[in-house]
Formats: structure tokens, sequence, C-alpha cells
């Protein structure tokens, strides 16, 4: 009875043993490409370390918080710091290509700079508060620090173009919902690859995953 | 653990804690006015002017709007602004014709290095040490014009020198400008594999004391000693551009193309025939083909004129250089020698391409002289598929200098460091000014830089980084990048043209740099007197616009009403080319009496049975003499024959490391008289058995996070030797010992044998 | 639910006991249908029920079977064809592929309905209304009668007592109480 | 008819000066790796240049071969992906999609030619090096597989420019970065689909062949040997 | 004949009673050891599951991967595990199939492997993505990105054919403890009792209930077989249908089933070596079944030697340019010293032991298996991790060093499938009562004896491997 527990015991340390061996020995001999440590050197002592490489842009996540949110989709509703009013905006007869100027000739619609706003707001409406926080800023030579409405996390790879969009004849409505209805801007529409693709497959325009994914 | 790796694990950890309190960063910035607009997302391409090498490439730059962290005026925060994204060439460009090489392409990281120096420093620590403190603009300048004006209003002899890389275009007339306010100022120009032989000897043999350039993309033959022409040397992209023309740009004429070089490069593996011969033999072969041409009556020896003139024996038909005399002291077989030199005639077009080690050789002018003599001899100077040399701008030289300003004195580094160690006084250089040139890491230890910089007592660095240079600093002011400041260039070759490359910042400056140009400018206004006499532009760009709106009077790409219009023009185009090819010239009169060279040989420094190796340092197809090193693109971009990357290593024969027992990666030492290095071993089957070869470029004991503490700097072991004809350095003239210490690692990118044979791999 | 059981130590005697109770069912008024037979194994030989026991399992799994692999390449077809995204110069609907598919799922077809006619046919999982007595599980044979509401007690003990039985114990209304019986009443 | 984008690479041209590795860094955001991972061998390369040593000293030759995703009409890798990460797109690409991609790795196992690239980690850059970054083209996280998209970014911008002009795509208009760099020309791309295109002259001449034709991949890139 | 007949079922009836304590007796009673051996497992598993977490957050770069080794240790666990799993399904649905008597103890503790090797093997291809977190992304269901799975990738293949195992496997493996946890309820009071009453699914053991256990037991046997082999034959084909040198042959299916069995019946010996020690099934699980078991994995030790030698003929033979380097370096060069352990494992050392008819004892059986499971996971990974390394392109060869992580993910989850196995011994009688009949497991001539188990249709057993004991 013992005899055999014993093999046991041994034939479990063998295994181990190999695995170690495997691992540690083995099997990443010489020729491959790791080669770990790089000792090439020269004899004068090297008199500074090198600063120590600080992480500033990846795609991960700064904290776990982070990750569960993109994992669920969740986007927290964004908070302005001026509260534009597109709907007067509208109303005083604006077009949205007067301040989202990009909008017709590249990817990005763009937001203007203080000093664009500031041209009109000089003297329109100069004396309301939020006019005033604009004024505030442009007098310190600062841009406002507008918060973006619609955006996609960077795992999901996304690509948009919004001047083919605009020749195609898509209003603005069509993914930004009515804004001569909204003040501050919302969410109003969920730009769902659903959303893409039900218009692209109504429109018969090109569903590659590489036309929006690379 | 990584620190990485921790901070992850502790925000794993912390994630129960910190719901939802984290905040954007980029939210808690200022955001400034964006100092330019741009269509977000669009991209304008820009000019620009390429300071990666001295080729003097045109650039086109890429520029995109983004989110830029910056300080503006003592704050920090967001702005958006064009930002260069990517560098290509210009496809105007005469030299580059829109090309550019992976050097060039990893130019951006210069600007965005995440070890740039970001503002004015000022040494607080023992010099060397590495400590500084960030000071403002306003101080630093003033302080400069503290420790200048005395030298400006006492005019002492030799109390200012300005160390540098070779400068280009306009910002070397405004150094000069600057240097002449002082009297016995000196220029003092260091380029570690720099070509002062050849342009000697090619000022001697065609009277253009500048590099050559070769028409290759019309050539049949191409012979060339030494030279890395496709990888390093010269103007390598105007090379590539014409070297694939020459191999499949005209349809059933094929160039072909000889190397002759005892260590493989990147250039010589795209031989049609490589033939390794004796380092410093070259000229002997040159000369042994031209001999073979001559007696055999291929070509009459006196067509090569001038150049031919400069070799003793050539009109005799060259006796001492008989095919089987130099196949003794090459290593060449005879019968090749003949074929090629017979080859060489038939082929209708030939050129011969000198440069690189062979010229690093104590007989570097002989070889460089005997290769010019077979250029002439092939009849391919000045004429299609030949060499000829690139035209200067057709603008009055004479305006470079006020008149009664004396030309400051220019010296090499050897020099300069002699200077200052054996003066009696030993502060006679007060202040030395340094721009790029880093010789404390590229110049041999022999010369004692170092110890020179140590007894200046003030020394003011216009780097951009912290290397082994600037960290002797004093006082350090940094430049712009190429990107965000003017610049111009007059490319020296690669075009037949003349070309004027030129270009205004492509972005706006990211950090507080100011352009040495205008720092300059500024400080001579603030000494006043003679040296603001010199300078009398308000800015660099106005000097520039002065300087080059003449050429709207010459006939070239642009055609311009006014001057406005054409500075708009030239700005825009990125340069001025002239249109009709100023036809490359002939040979020019003869140069001076010169007694013609009689054969020589070249002088090794270190016993052949002590040091039984020749050492051949080479420059690095990734960091040139080491100023990429601190690219991580470039670091990590594989050196195309041993494939290594983020290393430096030491080149060996297969069975002559099988003879000493070192195998592949093991750690080797290579010393010779001088000093001695360590690297591991690559055992490449493209390297003569009696040769080691190294690349220079890594070693840094100061550049960045990238190239600090990485590799081995070859330079250490290298002998003080010069060429005796320029006093530049004979680079590789040292022979060397090695031996295995340890067992070394290298990083190479490939995992595969080197044994392994290509033609049984695809059909 | 009304019932009672005997239990008995060998397999025998329980045949036997059921072999008197079916002859006897007109006697004593039962129904065959409602004797009851329970084991801790399956019981071996003839007469204990097994050949009344028939089952198209088998046939139902075939059929899960068809189903599974129909499923298969419905599954594999529509959905390939609703984004068709060409990989390998392969088909949109790859025949050797999907002839795994089918393959799998015939099988996974035919397992999940032999569990679940299994489940179904024996009746599983029942919680309620089962006639049960731990003895079984230390080795006895119950034999016994189901009917709903109805008297048997007397006579049938004393069949079962006659039989051998070690026990005979009867269940009465829905709580289930268990009542020992003693023979000879 | 479909563009069917492809490429011809004259290895009689190349000289192996890299130009196109670094390109392709700068336009695709590829990312470097470090000393230690690169000993891994965990480089980042969508291009490299494989050189093969032949003969021994002193009649040594190197061969250089530029090797990049080979976009093949039959791609191995394509069918293992179990996400449809990898797939072919109606003009002849390989497409990566990097949001669909699990990180199985199969589609990089399944490639003959190990061109295909993985993140190990989600890359990062020592600021402001992420300045130089490309906003037209996604940085990759890690876990994902990424290669050589044939700059489907440029291809994709290309015809919306087209579009804008209201005209189809010219021989010429699309130059992926790789193509743009190469000094020596050895490198062409454009339109198979289309006789005229240089390319498809090219890819007709007696040197061409496939990097590993007997596979039956079908390669969209064709090299014209070194004679 | 009454008479005897109720004596002759009394001694059954005690004799089976005994059975019945022996066998239920771990469940109810706990001994210090148990403890311990869980404490122990637990103490190896989490760290595992640290390290798993650790590389989910990290990245995978944390394990020794690299370009172009992209899978390394834990496909070769992924596959060394499914290997396992065919100890229990296929060689109980074997031997139920031809109705081998002595496998009823055996049926039992082998079905366990299979169904805790596939739990085991099975979170492999998750552990080993890039991004673990979206591993649904395998299973088709509707979801508003329109994408469904690609039906051409063998891992889809894989998912399915584990998927129908496992439910084909959990499911062969309950059916037959219903009968058994009844036992226990009857056995047992307060939270247990009621735990078992829920899992005995009220079981009563009618004539009807024991005819469709028996007659749903033979369905599964018959198509459990084609799925298991179909499941390794997939997981070959992860490696067959992908271009690579040394993967791409069709032997790949048969040469993996039939390691799949060795391996499995090598993990059924030791684990039927360790319950009779641990749980003193002495009686029940005795030198016969050590000694069929052994003649079994002989006869799969010739077959494995007979593929590994076909395999490597063919490609030695036909001598082709990409495949040799694969093949040379695992013959002679890095990875020789492992194959050639391999092969004294899986061939040298257990063919002489179960050959020898004395050796093939319990100790020398258990040997032989040890060896083999160690040997085959050696095979595993000389499949995969050599042809990785040696692709078309020498230029892009590269090699493969595990880190820390990966070995302790490995060792994590191997105590994680002992640990599964000891709680199910625990909670489960190891050996199926119902099916083990007084008596019957006595000896092997008594066996072969004996001959029918009652059930309609069914073969006399002994026919095939119980006979000649």
């Amino acid at each position: 009875m013992r005899g055999y527990s014993r093999a046991i015991i041994l034939a479990l340390i063998a295994t181990l043993v190999t695995l170690a061996g495997l691992s540690w020995a083995g099997i990443a001999h010489s020729r491959g490409k790791a080669i770990l440590r790089q000792t090439a050197f020269v004899q004068n002592p090297i008199h500074s370390v090198p600063a120590t490489p600080s992480s500033v842009f990846t795609t991960a996540h700064a904290s776990f918080n982070d990750a569960v949110r993109e994992f669920l989709g969740l986007q927290s509703t964004p908070v302005q710091p001026i509260a534009f009013n597109h709907r007067i905006h509208i109303q005083k007869g604006l077009q949205c290509t007067t301040c989202h100027t990009g909008v017709t000739q590249g990817p990005d619609a763009g937001i203007p700079s203080t000093n664009f706003c500031m041209v009109c707001h000089q003297v329109i409406a100069a004396q309301k508060p939020e006019i005033k926080k604009l004024a505030a800023y442009a007098a310190k030579g600062q841009d406002i620090p507008w918060q973006r409405v619609y955006w996609f996390y960077p795992s999901t790879h996304v690509r948009f173009w919004h001047s083919p969009h605009i020749r195609a004849g898509l209003g603005c409505e069509q993914c930004h919902g009515n804004l001569a209805q909204q003040t501050v801007a919302v969410r109003s529409k969920d730009l769902t690859m659903n959303f893409c693709l039900n218009c692209h497959v109504a429109k018969r325009v090109s569903v590659e995953c590489i036309t929006c994914h690379f | 653990m990584r620190r990485r790796d921790f901070l992850k694990i502790a925000a794993v950890g912390g994630a129960a804690v910190t719901i939802d309190g984290c905040g954007d960063h980029a939210t808690q910035l200022i955001h400034f006015i964006p100092e330019e607009t741009l269509i977000p997302g669009l991209a304008v391409w820009r000019p620009g002017v390429c300071n990666q090498c001295s080729a003097g490439c045109g650039l086109q730059v890429k520029v995109m709007q983004g989110d830029a962290e910056v300080v503006r005026n003592g704050q920090s925060g967001l702005i958006k602004m064009g930002l260069a994204k990517k560098l290509e060439g210009n496809p105007q460009h005469p030299v580059n014709h829109g090309k550019l090489c992976a050097r060039g392409q990893a130019g951006l990281q210069v600007t965005y290095n995440p070890d740039r120096i970001q503002q004015p420093l000022k040494r607080t620590g023992e010099r060397g040490a590495g400590q500084f403190a960030r000071i403002g603009w306003d101080e630093a300048i003033e302080n400069l014009v503290t420790h200048l004006s005395p030298l400006a209003s006492e005019h002492p002899p030799q109390s200012l020198a300005f160390l540098t890389r070779p400068l280009m275009g306009q910002r070397r007339t405004l150094v000069e400008r600057f240097l002449s306010g002082f009297n016995g100022a000196q220029m003092v120009s260091f380029e570690p594999f720099d070509d002062s032989v050849l342009r000697e000897a090619n000022r001697l043999s065609f009277g253009h004391s500048q590099l050559p350039t070769f028409d290759l993309a019309r050539s049949n033959y191409v012979v060339c000693f030494g030279a890395d022409f496709l990888g390093t040397w010269n103007s390598p992209v105007a090379h590539n551009v014409g070297y694939g023309a020459m191999r499949q740009g005209r349809p059933g004429n094929r160039g072909k193309f000889v190397q002759v070089e005892c260590r493989m490069s990147q250039t010589g593996a795209n031989a049609d025939e490589w033939i390794p011969a004796q380092l410093g033999t070259e000229g002997h072969l040159a000369l042994a083909f031209a001999h073979v041409i001559v007696n055999e009556h291929l070509v009459k020896a006196e067509s090569a004129g001038t150049a031919g003139s400069r070799i003793d024996g050539w009109s005799k038909g060259l006796p001492d250089y008989s095919p089987d005399a130099v196949a003794r002291k090459t290593g060449v077989a005879a019968e090749i020698i003949t074929r090629l030199a017979r080859e060489m005639v038939t082929a209708g077009s030939g050129v011969a391409i000198v440069g690189g080690a062979p010229l690093a050789q104590t007989n570097g002018l002989f070889t460089a002289l005997a290769v010019n003599a077979l250029n002439e001899l092939l009849g391919g100077v000045g004429r299609p598929g030949g060499v000829c040399f690139s035209p200067g701008l057709p603008l009055d030289e004479s305006k470079r200098r006020p008149a009664n300003a004396a030309e400051p004195r220019l010296i090499s580094v050897r020099t300069f460091a002699e200077q200052v160690l054996s003066a009696r006084e030993p502060d006679t250089i007060k202040v030395l000014l340094v721009n790029g040139a880093n010789p404390v890491f590229a110049a041999p230890t022999g010369w004692r830089v170092r110890e020179a910089l140590d007894k200046v007592p003030f020394i003011v660095s216009f780097g951009n980084f912290l290397d082994e240079t600037s960290n002797l600093a004093d006082l350090i002011l940094p430049d712009h990048s190429y990107l965000e400041s003017w610049m111009d260039d007059v490319p020296e070759s690669g075009t037949v043209d003349a070309v004027l490359s030129i270009a205004p910042p492509a972005m706006l400056s990211l950090h507080e740099t100011r352009a040495l140009p205008d720092v300059l400018l500024d400080v001579s206004r603030h000494l006043g007197g003679e040296a603001s006499k010199a300078l009398p532009w308000k800015s660099y760009e106005e000097m520039l616009q002065a300087t080059f709106t003449p050429l709207r009077h010459s006939v070239g790409s642009i055609a311009a009403d006014t001057d406005e219009e054409f500075w708009g023009k030239l700005k825009q185009q990125g340069g001025w080319w002239s249109s009709n090819r100023v036809g490359p010239p002939k040979s020019s009169p003869p140069v001076a009496s010169f007694a013609p060279v009689k054969s020589e040989d070249p002088t090794w420094d270190g016993a052949a049975t002590e040091y039984p190796f020749q050492f051949l340092p080479y420059v690095s197809q990734q960091f040139l003499d080491g100023t990429h090193a601190n690219l991580s693109w470039l670091q990590e971009l594989p050196e195309v024959l041993s494939t290594a990357i983020w290393s430096s290593w030491v080149e060996i024969n297969p069975q002559t490391a099988a003879r000493l027992a070192i195998g592949q990666g093991d750690l080797v030492e290579v010393s010779s008289q001088h000093g001695r290095v360590r690297a591991p071993a690559v055992l490449s089957p493209g390297i003569a058995p009696d040769v080691l070869a190294m690349p220079a470029g890594q070693g840094h004991e100061e550049y960045g996070r990238y190239a600090t503490g990485r590799g081995a700097n070859p330079v250490h072991v290298l002998a003080p030797q010069m060429a005796t004809a320029t006093g530049s350095l004979a680079w590789a003239s040292t022979r060397v010992k090695v031996a295995r210490v340890g067992s070394g690692d290298l990083i190479l990118f490939s995992g595969g044998p080197t044994e392994f044979r290509a033609e049984k791999l695809s059909r | 639910m009304d019932a009672i059981y005997g239990l008995f130590s060998s397999s025998d005697a329980a045949r036997h006991a059921l072999a008197a109770l079916r002859t006897g069912s007109p006697e004593l008024g039962i129904k065959k249908e409602s004797i009851i037979v329970i084991s801790s194994a399956p019981l071996e030989g003839e007469g204990l029920g097994w050949e009344e026991q028939r089952s198209r399992m088998p046939w139902l799994a075939v059929l899960g079977g068809l189903v599974g692999a129909t499923t298969g390449y419905a599954l594999a077809s529509f959905t390939q064809r609703a984004y068709p995204l060409p990989t390998g110069g392969m088909p949109i609907v790859a025949p050797w592929p999907t002839g795994i598919v089918m393959y799998e799922l015939m099988m996974l077809g035919a397992i999940l309905t032999t569990i679940v006619t299994f489940l179904i046919t024996a009746r599983l999982p029942r919680y309620r209304d089962r006639i049960y007595d731990p003895e079984v599980s230390y080795g006895k044979v119950l034999v016994g009668v189901a009917e709903a509401d109805r008297d048997l007690s007397a006579k049938v003990t004393q069949r079962l007592y006659e039989q051998g039985a070690e026990q005979v114990k009867e269940i009465t209304g829905h709580q289930e109480r268990l009542r020992e019986r003693q023979p000879g009443i | 008819m479909a563009h069917q984008w492809g490429m011809v690479i004259d290895l009689d041209r190349c000289t192996g000066c890299e130009a196109c590795v670094v390109a392709c860094h700068a336009e695709n955001n590829i990312a470097t790796v470090s000393p230690e991972e690169a000993a891994r061998g965990r480089t980042m390369h969508w291009i490299h240049v494989e050189r093969h040593w032949e003969g021994e000293y002193p009649n040594v030759r190197a061969r250089f071969r530029p090797v990049l995703c080979q976009q093949c009409g039959a791609a191995p890798c394509e069918p293992v992906c179990p996400t449809y990460a990898s797939y072919h797109t109606a003009e002849g690409l390989n497409a990566q999609v990097y949001n669909r991609c699990i990180g199985t790795r199969y589609c990089a196992n399944a490639c003959p030619y190990t061109v295909r690239v993985f993140n190990w980690f989600s890359p990062e850059w020592d600021k402001p090096l992420h300045l130089q970054l490309n906003p037209d083209v996604s940085v990759r996280e890690g876990g994902v597989m990424e290669k050589c998209t044939f700059c489907s970014q440029r291809i994709t911008a290309a015809e919306i420019h087209a579009q804008a002009e209201n005209r189809e795509l010219r021989d010429g208009d699309v130059t992926p970065a790789c193509v743009q760099s190469c000094p020596a020309g050895a490198m062409v791309f454009g339109d198979l689909s289309d006789p005229t295109s240089q390319v498809s002259r090219l890819a007709r001449l007696a040197r061409g062949s496939k990097l590993l034709e007997e596979l039956g991949t079908l390669p969209a890139i064709t090299y014209l040997e070194r004679e | 004949m009454a008479p005897n007949s109720v004596t002759q079922t009394n001694v059954i009836d005690q004799e089976a009673e005994r059975i019945r304590e022996d066998l239920l007796r771990p469940l109810f009673r706990t001994s210090w050891r148990f403890y311990t051996v869980v404490g122990v497992l637990v103490a190896i598993g989490l760290p595992g599951l640290a390290a798993f977490i650790y590389q989910s957050y990290s990245g995978l770069g944390v394990a020794g991967l690299s370009n172009p080794v992209f899978w390394g240790f834990y496909i070769t666990n992924f596959v060394f595990w499914i290997g396992i799993s065919h100890a229990g399904t296929l060689i109980s649905a074997i031997l139920r199939l031809v109705n081998a008597g002595w496998r009823r103890p055996v049926t039992r503790c082998a079905e366990a492997i299979t169904v805790f090797a596939l739990v085991i093997g099975g979170q492999f291809p998750v552990i080993h993505l890039g991004r673990p977190w979206l591993f649904f992304w395998l299973i088709p269901y509707p979801s508003e990105r329109h994408i469904w799975p690609n039906f051409r990738s063998p891992l889809l293949w894989d998912f399915l054919a584990i998927s129908t195992y496992i439910t084909g496997s959990v499911t062969f493996l309950l059916l037959p403890i219903i009968p058994d946890w009844a036992t226990v309820r009857d056995r047992s009071t307060g939270l247990r009792k009621r735990i078992y009453t829920v899992l005995a699914l009220g079981w009563q053991g009618t004539p009807r209930e024991w005819h469709r256990l028996e007659t749903a037991m033979s369905i599964m046997t018959v198509a459990i077989i084609p799925v298991a082999v179909s499941v390794h034959s997939i997981v070959s084909w992860d490696f067959a249908m992908a271009l690579v040198p040394g993967w791409h042959s069709t032997v790949f299916g048969p040469y993996f089933v039939v390691g799949a069995i060795f391996s499995g019946i090598a993990a059924l010996i030791i684990a039927m070596a360790l319950l009779r020690k641990f749980l003193h099934l002495e009686e029940y699980l005795t030198p016969v079944h050590f000694n069929n078991l052994g003649k079994l994995l002989l006869l799969m030790s010739l077959l494995w030697f007979y593929f590994v030698f076909a395999e490597r003929l063919t490609v030695w033979y036909g001598n082709e340019t990409a495949e040799m380097p694969g093949f040379w370096s695992v013959q002679r060069g890095q990875f020789a010293g492992l194959f050639w352990t391999m092969v004294a494992c899986n061939f040298l050392i257990p063919f002489p032991i179960l050959a020898i008819k004395k050796l093939r004892t319990i100790t020398g059986t258990v040997i032989a298996s040890a060896t083999v499971v160690v040997g085959m996971w050696l095979e595993r990974f000389l499949i995969v991790v050599p042809s990785l390394e040696h692709k078309f392109l020498p230029y892009n060869w590269g090699s493969y060093r595990p880190t820390w992580v990966e070995i302790t993910i490995m060792v994590g989850t191997a105590a994680g499938m002992v640990l599964l196995y000891v709680l199910f011994a625990k909670f489960v009688p190891i050996i199926s009562m119902w099916e083990l009949r007084g008596g019957e497991h006595a000896t092997a001539a008594e066996v072969a004896a004996r001959g029918v188990v009652g059930r309609s249709g069914a073969v006399p057993d002994a026919t095939l491997l119980g006979t000649n004991g």
C-alpha cells in the first residue's frame, strides 16, 4: 500500500521538476529573439540615470471603474462650463456651419474659439450672466473647456468623417437630434452601431467594417 | 515588477474606494485660445527642411490640429495648435524628389522628444553633475550678455569660441557675422565622420571643395569604394532615388553596381559584385583599374586631365599598379581587377564613388585622388551618368559678411582642445558657445575634449537635449526644433540644380524654446557696437528674406513680379531651384601646385602582432554618428543586416569567431592601445576575417531616456590618428584585439538563423 | 393520495408480493396500474414491471438530433448571410464548417432531447405526491398500492404480510402521514 | 467593379534603407515597445525588411525583402477568427477590425508570413510623444491584433476627396506611407483591377512572383525578383 | 425454495448495506485531512486566480508569449485538459457500451474527471484571450452590432463542441447520481437533507424511473462517444486548419483522439489510486481494475506510438523545406530533451511496465500513468510551440519562455481541478452505489461468472475485457 503512494508523490515531484526545467532551461534556449537583458556597456560609469518613462498616453484605463463603465457602455452626461443655448442661436438665423466650420470639409465639426464667440458677443447680450462668463474667459485669454457631447470610447476604434455625410444630404438632426429645440446640447440620439448600420443599409452605402473602424 | 504594473494593481484595489472619483485630467487644465486656426481633422501640408543630416532634403510636414500641453506666460494649459504629424519628402524638391529616409521620417520625434530641454537652464551643481535650475529667457539672455560684453569690448584674442556641428545655410552666415563682432573669435566645427579628405581631394582634382553629386539614374556602371552611399553617406535619399532608376528605371538597361569594402554595408549588400579589399588599399585598387584601362588602351591616360596629374606615374601608365602587384596588396584577384576594369569602360557611362572608411585612413587623400582620377578616366565627370558638383546659388557671395569684419578662424575640435589645454593662461577661451556638436561623446578620448571643456570658464549650449557636451554647460538656451523654426539650406550635393531649401516654421513651438538665430540677433542687439552692426536684422526671417529675395531675378522654379510675391511663393514651395539646369561644371582649371601623390600605404595604430584586427567603426544606419540615438523609432528600427535593435554590437567573421570561441551574442571586449569597449558579438558573414566592425551612435552616457546607458561607444577605442593631408580624424586606422569576456546579450529583431539560405525560400 | 405498501428484504419476496397483488387485484378491488414497486436499484428478473416499460426515447433523441442539425444549419447560414463577410476566399456559407456546426448541434439536440424526455417521462423533478420510504435506501423493496381516497388497508396489508413483507405502512391524506400497520389485523 | 488594391515591390530597387519601416510607424501610430519587450520579440513592426544571407565570405551576398501583410486573396488568417475581426473587404483588403478582436491570436498563427503583431500591452507614449499620433488612425489597445492595412485610412480619405470632387479615384491617388517614402521607388501601389494602372503593368512582369506562392494564399503583393 | 432464497437475499442485503456505508462514509464523516487537502489546494489555486486577474489588467504581455509564438502554455493546457477529459466519458461510455461488468466501480470517478477536466480546460481559451472580458462574443446571440460569430472558425467549432461535450458529460455524470442522491437524502438530516432532497429530484425508484434512467443512459452512451471523438478532433483542427508547418496535417484528428484517451486513462488510474487510498476503497477499486485499465493503457500507448511514428515518418520522408526546421528542432534541436523525455514517458517506461504481467500491479500502473500524464503534457507542448517557432519565413522565427504568470495559472488550475474532484468525492458517492451490487465487485472471476445484469435487452457482460482477469 505504501509503495504506490510514494510512487505518486515521486511522479508529482517529477512533473513539477519537469515543468520548472521546461520553463527556465530547455525551451527558449539560444537562437531565438528573446535574449534578455542588454549588457553592452562602456567602461565609463554612467553618471546619471535616465528618467523613468512616464506613461501618459495610453488606451488603457485610468481605473478599474473606467474599464467597467466602458465595458457597459456608460457615458456620463457632460457638464458645460457655459450653458450655451443652441435654440437661440438657431432662432437668430445662424447656421450650424457658422460655428461648426469643419463639418463640410473634414472629419470633425469643430468648435470655434472664444475669439470667434466674442466677434458677436462683444456687443450682443453682453450683460447676460453666461455671456459675462464668456467675456471673462476671453479677457483671460482662455478658451472655453467645452465637454464633448457625442464621443466614442477608444476601444470602439470608430473613425467618423462628417463631410461625406453632409455631402450626402444628411441633416445634422439625423444624428444630433433637433438642436433648434435644445438649449445646452444633450445626447439625444444613441449612436450605436445599430444606429449607423440601419442607415447605411437603408441607403445602400458601404457596410464594410473598415469604413468606420480603422 | 515595474512601477506601472504596481500602479495598475493599486488601481484595481482602489477601485472600490474611488468609484466615480476620477475626473478627466484634461478638463482641469486651462484651455488657451488657439494661436492659429486649422480645420480640425484635416491635414495641411507645410514645407520644411530636413535637419537630420547634412543632405538638405526638402520636407512636407503634415500638420493637424491637436491639443498640446504648453506653457504660456508661465501658466501651463492646453492649446489647440497645429502639430506636425508626419514628415514626408517634398515632391518638387530636386534632392529628394518627395522621398525621405528612415532618419528623416523619425525627425518627428526630435520635436516631441520627452527629453527635450523645455526652457533655459542654469547650472547649479558641479559641472557635469547634471544639476540645473530652470530660468526665464530674460535672465538667460542677460546672463549670456554679461559674459559676452567684456569679450566684445576688450577684444582679447581668442576669447570666444563657437563649437558647432556643420551649420546649414544662412545660420552659418549669421554665426560668422555674430562672431565677427568678437576679435579672434573661433568657429570650431565638429563632425565625427567628416568628409574633409574628400572635399580636399575634389578641390585638388576638380577644383570643387565640396561633396560630389552622382547621376546614378543615367549610369550604367557604378563602382564604389567603401562609401555607404545608399545608407548614410553624403545624400542618401538622392542616391537611392538614382539607384532605383539605374536598376529598373530604364527597361532593358540595368546598371551594374560593384562595391569594394571589407565589411558589407547596407549599400554593399545591394551590389552585383561585392569585393572585399584590404582596408586602406582601395586607392591602389582604383589605380589598378586605371592601369588596366590605360595599358589596354581602352581610354587614353591623358583624358584624366588634372585629376590624373595628381597621381604619380599616371602619364607613364601607372607601372606600380599592375593587377598582380595590387592583387597582392589588396587581396583582390588580378583576374577580377582586369575583368572589372574592362567592364567599366565597355559599360558606356560609369561612375566611381569613394567615401567612408577608405578615406578615414592616414592615406585617405591618396585613395580619394586615385578614385577621382579613375572617375575622370572613365569619362564620367560632368557627364550624364557620372559625377558632378552642385552649383551654388546665383547670389553675390560677397555679401555674406560685412566687408570690414575678419573671417572667424575655423579650427577643428582637436586643435581647440590642444589650444585650451596647452595655453599658459588657462582661460584664454573665456566663453564657449555650443550648438549641436557633441565632441565629448564623439571625439576620440585621445583628443581630451572633456578635459579642455573643464578648463573653459563659461559654456553656453543651445542644445535641444542634455547630451554629454551640453551637460557640461553653465547655461543652456534651448533651440527650437527644426520643425519649429525657420530653416534654410543650400544642399552641398545630391542635385545638379542650384537649390535653396527654405521653410518657415511648420508649427508653433511646443516648449519655451527660442531659435538660435533669433537668440544671437537678440544678444547682439543687447551687446550693441560692432556685434550689432554685423547683424542689422530684427529677426532671422528678415535676414532670410533680405538674403534670398534677389533670387527672383534668376531663372528658377518661382516666377514672381514682386519681391513679396516671390517671398510668399518661396515660403509655400519650400525652396527655390534653378529650372534650366545649370550644367554640371567641367573639370576646373588646376588648383595651385601639388606634388603628385605616390603610392601610400595606410599606417595602423598598434602592432599587428599584438592587435591582430583592424577596427572599423561605421556610421550607424539608425543613429548616424549618434545624434539620433534618442529617437525610439530608430532604436527599434532593425539595422538591416544584423537586425539588431536597441543595441550596439561588434561584427565578427564567423570563422574568426569560431577560432576565438566567440558565439553569437557573446560579450566581447575590443581593446586598442587607447581604450576598451565591450559589446555583444554579431557573427556576420559579410566581414573580412581580420576586421572587426562596430556601429557608432550608441553608448551615450547622457542623452535622454532612450539612449542613455544603451550600448557602447566605439570611439573609445580609436587612436587619435589623423589623415596626413587634412588633419581630420583617421577613424578607421586603429588595430585592436578581441576576447570573449562573458555571455552577453543582444536584441535581434530576427529570430532566424543567419545561415539560412534565401534560395530555398521562394522561387 | 392514499397508499399502502410493504417493505421486502429480498427481490424474490417482492416479486412474489407483486404477483400476488396483481393476481389478486380483482379480489382486493385494486387497479393493476396502481400497484407500485420501488427499489434502490433496478430489480433483476421478470415480473417486476420491467416488461411493461416501453419508451420512445431513442426515437425522440434521433428527432432531437435532426432538429439540432437543422438549427445548426439555420444558425450558420442565416447569421452568415445576415452580414456577409467573406473570409479566406471561402463561400459565405461554407459547406464543411457548416457540417461541423450541424454535427455538434445535432449531438447537442439529441442530448438535450434525451435529458428532457427522461425528465418528462420519468416525471422528474417531483417533490410532492410521491410514495416513498427511506427504508428503500437501506435495500428494502417497496411493493404496494396507491389509489386515491380508498381504504384498502386490511386486505392488502394482509396480503403483503403473507408475501413476507417485513413491514406494511400506509399513507393517508395529503399530509402523507405514515402509519405502520400491524400484521394480522 | 470594385478596386482591387495591390502592390508591387521591386526587389532589384530595394536597398534595405528601411525608410518604409519608420514611415509606417509614423503613419499608423505603431508603438515602440521597450528593449525588454523587444528582447521578447514583441516589436510591433507592420513592415520589416527581411535580410537573407547567401554564400560564404568572400562570395557572400545579402538579399532584402520588405515583408508586410500580403493582403491575401485566400487569407489563412481570416476564416480562423471566431469574431470576424479579420475578414476580406470587397476591395481586396485583408481587414483587421480592432474593436472586434478579442485576442485569440489564431490569425497570427495561421499567417504564413508572420506579419501580424499583437498588442501585448496597451501602448504608451512618453509625453509629449503622444502628440505625434496620427488622428486618422486608431491607437490600438492591449489584447488586440494589428497588422498592415495598406494604409486604409489613406484609401478612405482619397475616396472621400475624390467623391467631393465628383470623380473616380485615379491611379496614384492613394499611396500608403511605405510606398510614399520609398526612396528607390521599389514599391508601387494601385488598383489591380485596372489593367492600365502602373501596379498592374508591373505585376505582369516576368520577374514577378508571390511570396510563398505555393501555399495558395493569393497575395496581393507581387515581388519583382532581383536580377 | 423460498426460505433459501430469502437467506440468500438477506446476505446480499447485508453486503449491499455495507457497501453503502463504505461509500457514504466520506460524505458524512469529515476528517482533518479533508480540510488540509482543501486548504492546500485553495492555497495553490488562489495565486493562479490572482495571476489571471493581474494578467487581464496588465495585458497578456505578462505571460511569456511572443511574436511569433502566440500560443504557449495556455493552449498546451487547454489541449491537455480536454485530452484528460476523455478519461471519463469516453472510457466509461465504451465500457458501458460493451457492458464490461468491472466498469461499475470505475465509471463515476472517470466521468467526474471528464466534467472537471472540461471545466478547467475550457477556461484556458478564455484565459489566453487578449481581451478575456469579451469572450462572450463567441456565443451566437443577436446583438445590436448585427454581427454573429464566424462559424468558419475552428475556435467556434471548439466552442460548440465543448459546449455539447460538457452538456453531455454533465448529463452522463448526473443521471446515474440521482438515485444515489436519493439514498443520501434518506440518510441525512437537516440542511444536508434539504439540499439532497432538491438534488434527488424526488427520485423514487419505480421500475418506470429505472427504465427511463437506463434508456437515457444507453442513449447517452451512444451519443457521447461520437461527441468525445469530435471534440478532440476539433481541438486538433485548431492546429490542423492553420497553415503552420507541423500543424497542417490530416492525421491530427485521430492522433489527438488517441492521445486524449491515452492521457485520460492515465489520469483515471491515478485518480482511482488516490481515491482507493484516501477513501479506503480498497475493496471496490481492486487490482483487477488497475490491471484491466493497465491493459487499455498499454493498447493506447501502442496506438500513440504508432501515430507519433506515422506523423514523424511522413514529415521526415517528405522532407519539405518548411517543415524540417521545426521537425529537427524537436528531434535533435533545443526541444530534443523534451521530445525524448516524452517518448520515454509515453512509451519506453509505460510499455514494459504494462506489458509485463507481473509489473501490471497497482503500483506499476500508477507509475506508468504518472509518466504518461507528464508525457502527454509534453506532447501537447511539443505540438504547439516548436511549430510556431519555426514557421515558413526563417527571418521571423522566435522563441518562447513562459513566465511565472503562466506557470502560476497552470499550477493553480491544476489545483482547481483536484479541488473540484475532492469536493465532488466529498459530496457525491464516488462509486455508483446502485450500479454496484453486493458481491459483484468481489473478484473479477466472480464478475465474469455472475453474468448478466438485469436490464432489458442488455448484452451479457464480461464479453470483452472483464473475462480474462
